[in-house]
């Protein structure tokens, strides 16, 4: 039932709206709407009774294991929210003069310093969006910097081929050319197809480490050299900054620039697919590129740097300063871990993965990586038994919905056949990795036994799979009055 | 250990599964040479407890005031409904929903949304959000720029937001996108046809227009509409969501319509917070969805007929096409996307309605006070939806100071943006204003204005408001 | 799965605590704890899971039509929660001194005048906790009347025998014996009956208006006449204050003494059981009487007038002042309704409940009182069905959750057979009510051609229908590791 | 019509159905003479904007006060999680579980819930709350005479909460039950056993003992429960569970435990709030559960054998049982028990722990910076867990008002209570109070005893805390 079907014309929730209609007549009628919206005409309580329905149709971490690699769907704390949403906070204009918010600047100050600390940088930019815009940032930093020494001949960005689809987009928005490295056999980087690639047209790398492969590149010092010897500059996909936090920073790994998602590593909650951030650091050399505005602190009071004080900005991504909300949300997370509790992060995500990819190769599943540690996530490949039984990694997915689990990521990166990147985090207790890895098993043997049960999966989910073909053909993006669907 | 569950005989025992000693030993791998730095700068960690007075003292140093300011984002009465329902773990702690069957409830609110977002812009489709109106205005000429498949120029008139036009700068230039200006009109503040004609025939891709434009002025839509078609140019609508429950969709502009709306949609249920979360919104032509950005919710049925949701047209992003897609976006602002739905189905289209034509009447009744002051002008003539720019004759900064001295936010300081136009404010007063209020603000810009001391002399600091 | 089998010794959340053990040797070992209580040793994110899932199990206003008679399970709008805990109401302890509570008082003090006026009474006191809580001060009042005019004689309290539970329990509690006067055929107090019991051993009656069957008492006049004449007085009970909102008022109808379910009428949470509020409120002749404290108005000063104030109280029924958190609600939502919105509340509750008893009526089923209006709910018996079929009321109740109804109350009041006592309240609309109607007809249906499935009913619930008499038997009422219900 | 989903359609359709002309037909059945009055002293509807803004207004004048008032109220840290969790609309928005299958939720809660406050109190069994501590208490002297079925006099200590002796008369006096007060030691405050042993052989069905009691202090509870015991009477316990992690619990005391145990449930979970909801908790030994008043969940199987919780011993209710009942008790406080619950969950043994001995360490250090100022004095030498009864030089009214204007609530005024110990005030200091506002009240109350004047005079309302 959608909730335009539960509308009736007339219906309304006079509480939420002022008593009078006001008068408009100041507008011209050529500038004026002549039909009303088709938005529904509903009660507060069929309102709150539809969305609170639905949303127990979701999965979530709130209710099951989500263990979906390259995503670090860990525990989102309650205190994080709740204090985010002080109605001081909420209330505030993002125009309202700096004095105003002296308070909230302190709290976005000492993130920016919190993440200069753990990033090995010079300086934070906590405005990008998330983490593709800091992508599109460092990038447009890149260019920026390169412009700046005149040297306009750069025209190509690397990207190792495990890499996450953000990062050839993105070069693709900042106007560069992608060239794909390939990956060797135990997950690094190819370092000779690298040093053959760069060039003087080289502008830069762009990596994340550990890799989308759910292991730590080990030859990050010589690519940074190779890379930086031509010229070019390495940016930092910090994606995966979790299986590190407090152990090795990006910028003694010889990265210039980096973003850092927040909704991952300092767990500000996806909300359905956003909002997150990516603020983006910097070393000294590319630091006066960074975008606005920044927060500063002079003497006791906090001042927001715009275009004024820092000309050589690559500008502005966003009206204001960033998703405030989410920032604060990952201040309060910082500071209740602290610096021990980071340190833990990268220790128990990591120990988490290797123990799941332990049990699950002792019960037969195949690594993708099996010479290799873990890092916080780590790659089973389903390939054979797709082979044998002819279930592949989707229907093993859907099938784990059956079982109360959210399905790994499926099918990423591209490189590994029937792929699932496994990303337990560190909140996760034992229990309830054993708990997967059962029904891993179980499904396996399923596979083996009775495989409709698996590729005929899910059975248990508000709906069975669905046709996803068909939403694409004939598509139906909007409702209607009289279309449906079925 | 916050938020980690391990005990010590878990560690031990799954260290044993690994066959490892130690945790450090699952680091072996990262070169000795690179794990020497610790963290410095981070403090120890806090308690619950003492983050929570250390936040709620923060909070507390920020107090409340009366604001009067607009200029992008808008402050409105959000039922408390909204974030109660938006907030429930299970929108609040999902991930965007690549596993449909495990993601109705956020699928189906997309769809929703996407259906209340075409038909308030008059559009056909909607995307499921992008970052922020300013970015979404960036993404809008770029997909512009992809669809004419021939130009590379877009018209954007000086008076669209100056902040957007940075942004939209600062993310299409590395692509070779030519973005010309347009002078505004001396006395009216809109984009006069005489003006976008002077780039007859010169091969644009679009001409953005937004309504209101940043003066909150009202543009001739339907002849700037007609006027870019007829060159072949697409029309790319910048507009305020709540407005739209007042003025012409999009959608209806001119003969055949807008093209590609977007807007910010921080209106429709999200909180000012400071400048964010909030939510870009995207809505076109059919004709054009397949150039969209973002992600895209369909409804379709599953193996036993039984309709459903899921993410459509996958083709478009990043993830898939990688270097081709038609945007790098990938994590957008769902939960917002989320809190709007909430938000325009407990208002309606009757209250959203009623909120808009407050707000216009709101802003009228402040203009009027605050123009009836002498030194305190209107900068344009024409009709305006919820702000106005004025012309002061002290300078902005001071009278926006003394202003906040008392309590209030006295509007934007355009100054910087227009020097042009001398001192001036942009004002706003949303269906939140009182009339007390109203009245407050014009006899403190009356104090202020002609100079003259309070009696006695004070300050006060509005108290926190909770 | 319990939160106790979830547990891990030596797991905690650390965040949640003070860091230090502070010590505590000033505490004498003999006074000492040796053992550590059985709380569960759970991670954040486990407790976090375990009651979000837990929640998902319930039926509620806030996901089903819930016509639960004599109950008034309305929508609880949001806004009253989230205005009742505002910060500072959250933080004020109840014997700070009045100077620091002057925004509660005066909320408080406006909801007594608000609830003055709607019941017609001379003065309220907001301090009951509940329903009950509002009876026995009342009674007790009542006693503390006659005490206070010498007559010791008084050991009756009347009850019809339709009344609630609550209302004979409360008169033992206040040491009266109980008299029970019957029902006439058409739901009225048999008012011979009632001449006939009264004399001067009558303490008071208390009375339900609309009663419990769901009918208006028509003759309420003559009983306050017959009651009064003899030296009894009058207590009206409530719970069924809803359907009479704005229309006709308590003290009109010659009650002394009342109580009101906030958590009913006011629209406050049910909680799952609580908390609730039962103000009471009294005519000049029992004002002296109330319960302490009360909130008085002194100039533009609030201040609670306790027992030095109000010698005659009867005294003090809680430690503090009352469940002031559900009475900030119940002013909340006060506020909003206004005048005009309270006698909208009688009104529509009135015609959900006369449409439903109409539209069941026509589908067949039998209605307790056929020639009578219904207040804002309404009786039907099952009876037929029951000897037709074999499927009782209880069995009705259970299938309807299968349909995505929460069942009516059932088998209460206790002289009507197969009873159902079905309350839609005012804030369901049209069309939940037919679906309501038409999920009745259905399942009538079935127990006509497929009786087992609704006498095994439910069948979609968690768990299915429940061995009370096993749970009665063999008492299982707190966990101990190892044990097992099943 | 706020909250009202009928459109005139409806109202029309409906009434059709039913056969009249108006709504207003509907109430034909009550009689004219009785319909005269209007509403007049409530004012007209406001929009949620508008209450809003006046509950805020509301608030703000309450402002925040640094407490160290307790005498049964205690301020706690509680995670954010509890109340996140139970005002979810699925517990928040139920009603008392009678229909156990769509009830499992709540059930299963209060069966954990029942656990854990067994438990906590060392006893057999716990129901799922009552009203609150100080009604808790004359549940259990109603209990408790049901239960001994012969005496009608308990032992009631003059060192029991002066509030929970007044609440408990006026519930059990109607019933003819006596309660016989019993002084406490002059110089340590607590209930001597030669004391209680002047009423050997009295026939007595219960002695009350609240541990720690009102004035902070601790009990010899092992003596106490043994001699009552000796005396064919039951023990009542009154406990606060906060100290339960740190004291023996009641099960254990003497030598075979006390028989009921009720307390104040706030200090798990509940908010101040001015004084509720907070929640009562009774427990008992197995062999008075037929006795007890409230719910109780059992945990039973359902047809299929699978395990499932549902409200039993309903037979003891007064829906059942009437006139007969246990008590007249129906709706309880479900939800501050389910809050409770995830408090317990979240803070677990060994937080509960940590709290109670840092609230007891605080205290000391209280305890300590006050009496070191001349003036100022304990009136009672023995252990007390976190609160602690003080002489004043002073009058204390005047010194708490003095304490007030600094923003310091510097504990409860007892001298109306107990006139015979002077000028007296309870204080306690919890885990949430730091080290600084200690010291800071330490000075001021040096600077208010010695009668020195602020230099320069003021007095600050603290800012309001959000
Ligand atoms: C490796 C990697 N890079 C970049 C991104 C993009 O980040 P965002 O979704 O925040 O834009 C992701 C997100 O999934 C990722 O996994
Ligand atoms: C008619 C009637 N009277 C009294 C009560 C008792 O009220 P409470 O549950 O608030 O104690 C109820 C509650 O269901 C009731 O329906």
């Amino acid at each position: 039932m959608l909730i335009f079907e539960l509308s009736q014309p007339g219906r309304r929730n006079s509480s939420q709206a002022p008593r009078d209609r006001a008068d408009v007549s100041a507008i011209p009628p050529q500038l004026r709407r002549r039909e009303r919206p088709l938005l529904p005409e509903v009660s507060e309580l069929q309102a709150v009774r539809h969305y609170t329905r639905l949303s127990q149709q979701n999965f979530s971490i709130d209710t099951q294991f989500y263990p979906l690699g390259s995503c670090t769907m860990k525990y989102n704390p309650r205190a994080c929210n709740r204090l985010a949403m002080l109605p001081q906070f909420l209330g505030r204009h993002p125009y309202a003069p700096e004095s105003t918010g002296q308070g909230f600047l302190a709290c976005m100050y000492e993130l920016q310093e919190i993440l200069k600390d753990v990033t090995g940088m010079a300086a934070v930019s906590l405005t990008p969006l998330a983490g593709a815009q800091g992508e599109f940032t460092g990038v447009a930093m890149i260019r920026a910097y390169h412009d700046s020494q005149g040297d306009a001949q750069r025209s190509e960005i690397l990207v190792p081929d495990a890499a996450h689809g953000t990062n050839p987009a993105t070069a693709t928005m900042c106007g560069y050319s992608v060239r794909e490295i390939p990956t060797d056999a135990d997950g690094d980087v190819d370092l000779a197809a690298l040093r053959s690639a760069v060039g003087p047209q080289t502008a830069g790398l762009m990596l994340t480490n550990p890799s989308t492969l759910g292991v730590f590149e080990r030859h990050i010092a010589e690519i940074a050299q190779v890379v930086h010897d031509v010229g070019g500059l390495l940016y930092y996909d910090g994606a995966n900054l979790n299986a590190i936090l407090g152990k090795v920073k990006p910028g003694d790994m010889g990265f210039d620039v980096i973003h850092i998602n927040l909704h991952k590593t300092y767990s500000t909650p996806h909300g359905g697919g956003g909002p997150g951030a990516g603020p983006v650091g910097a070393n000294e050399k590319l630091r006066p590129f960074l975008p606005v505005p920044i927060v500063s602190k002079e003497g006791e009071e906090f001042r927001l740097l715009t275009e004024q004080s820092l000309p050589q900005s690559i500008g502005r991504l966003s009206a204001f300063m960033g998703n405030a909300g989410v920032l604060l949300r990952a201040y309060v997370y910082a500071r209740i871990l602290g610096r021990e509790g980071m340190e833990r992060v990268a220790e128990f995500s990591t120990l988490n993965a290797n123990y799941m990819a332990a049990q699950l190769a002792k019960a037969g599943f195949e690594l993708a990586y099996p010479n290799r540690r873990a890092s916080h996530e780590f790659i089973v490949t389903l390939k054979k038994l797709k082979d044998k039984t002819g279930v592949n990694a989707m229907d093993v997915a859907k099938r784990l919905l059956d079982k109360g689990y959210h399905a790994p990521t499926t099918y990423f990166p591209l490189l590994v056949p029937e792929c699932f990147l496994i990303e337990p985090t560190e909140t996760e207790s034992k229990e309830e990795l054993d708990g997967f890895i059962a029904a891993m098993v179980e499904i396996a043997e399923e596979a083996r036994t009775q495989s409709e049960k698996v590729t005929g999966a899910p059975h248990t989910t508000p709906v069975r799979r669905l046709d996803d073909v068909r939403a694409a053909r004939s598509l139906d993006l909007v409702w209607r009055a009289g279309a449906s669907a079925a | 250990m916050p938020f980690i569950p391990h005990t010590q005989s878990d560690i031990t025992a799954m260290l044993q599964a690994i066959g490892v000693d130690s945790i450090d030993a699952l680091f072996s791998e990262i070169p000795q040479a690179l794990r020497s730095a610790k963290l410095q700068k981070v403090a120890h960690g806090c308690s619950e407890m003492e983050i929570t007075r250390l936040m709620r003292e923060c909070a507390e140093r920020d107090g409340h005031y009366v604001n009067f300011i607009g200029a992008g984002a808008y402050e409105h009465h959000i039922p408390a409904a909204v974030w109660e329902i938006a907030t429930r773990g299970e929108f609040y702690s999902a991930y965007t929903p690549y596993q449909a069957e495990a993601s109705q409830g956020t699928l189906q609110v997309l769809y929703e949304f996407q259906t209340m977002l075409a038909s308030l812009t008059g559009m056909d489709v909607a995307n499921a959000s992008l970052y922020d109106g300013a970015s979404a205005l960036a993404e809008a000429v770029l997909m512009a720029v992809r669809s004419h498949k021939g130009a590379r120029r877009v018209l954007l008139p000086d008076n669209v937001h100056p902040i957007y036009r940075r942004v939209t700068r600062s993310i299409v230039s590395n692509q070779h996108i030519d973005l010309i200006g347009l002078p505004f009109a001396n006395d009216s503040g809109h984009t006069a046809l005489a003006t976008v004609k002077t780039h007859e025939g010169a091969d644009c891709a679009a001409l953005v227009i937004q309504q209101p434009n940043f003066f909150g002025v009202l543009e001739e839509v339907d002849a700037l509409t007609d006027w870019a078609h007829a060159q072949g140019a697409l029309v790319i609508a910048v507009v305020n969501p709540v407005s739209l429950a007042l003025l012409k969709p999009p959608g209806e502009w001119g003969a055949t319509g807008a093209d590609i709306v977007v807007g910010e949609g921080q209106p429709l249920g999200a909180p000012l917070s400071s400048g964010g979360p909030y939510f870009g919104f995207m809505c076109c032509k059919q004709a054009y969805v397949r150039q969209m950005p973002g992600r895209i919710v369909g409804r379709t049925v599953d193996v036993e007929g039984k309709p459903g949701f899921t993410l459509t047209l996958q083709a478009r992003e990043q993830h898939i096409r990688r270097s081709k897609a038609t945007s790098n976006i990938c994590t957008n602002q769902g939960l917002l996307a989320t809190a709007a739905t909430l938000h325009m189905a407990l208002l309606g289209p009757d209250g959203l309605e009623r909120v808009a034509a407050q707000c216009h009447a709101n802003a009228h009744a402040l203009v009027d006070k605050l123009t009836a002051v002498a030194g305190v002008e209107r900068v344009f003539d024409r009709p305006v939806f919820h702000e106005a720019l004025l012309r002061l004759k002290l300078p902005a900064t001071d009278v926006l100071r003394g202003l906040e001295a008392q309590g209030i936010l006295g509007g934007y300081n355009v100054t910087q943006h227009y020097p042009q136009l001398g001192e001036t404010i942009l004002v706003c007063a949303t269906e939140t204003r009182t009339a007390e209020e109203i009245d407050n603000y014009a006899l403190h810009m009356q104090r202020i204005i002609s100079r003259r001391r309070l009696d006695p002399p004070r300050a006060v600091k509005a108290a926190p408001k909770s």
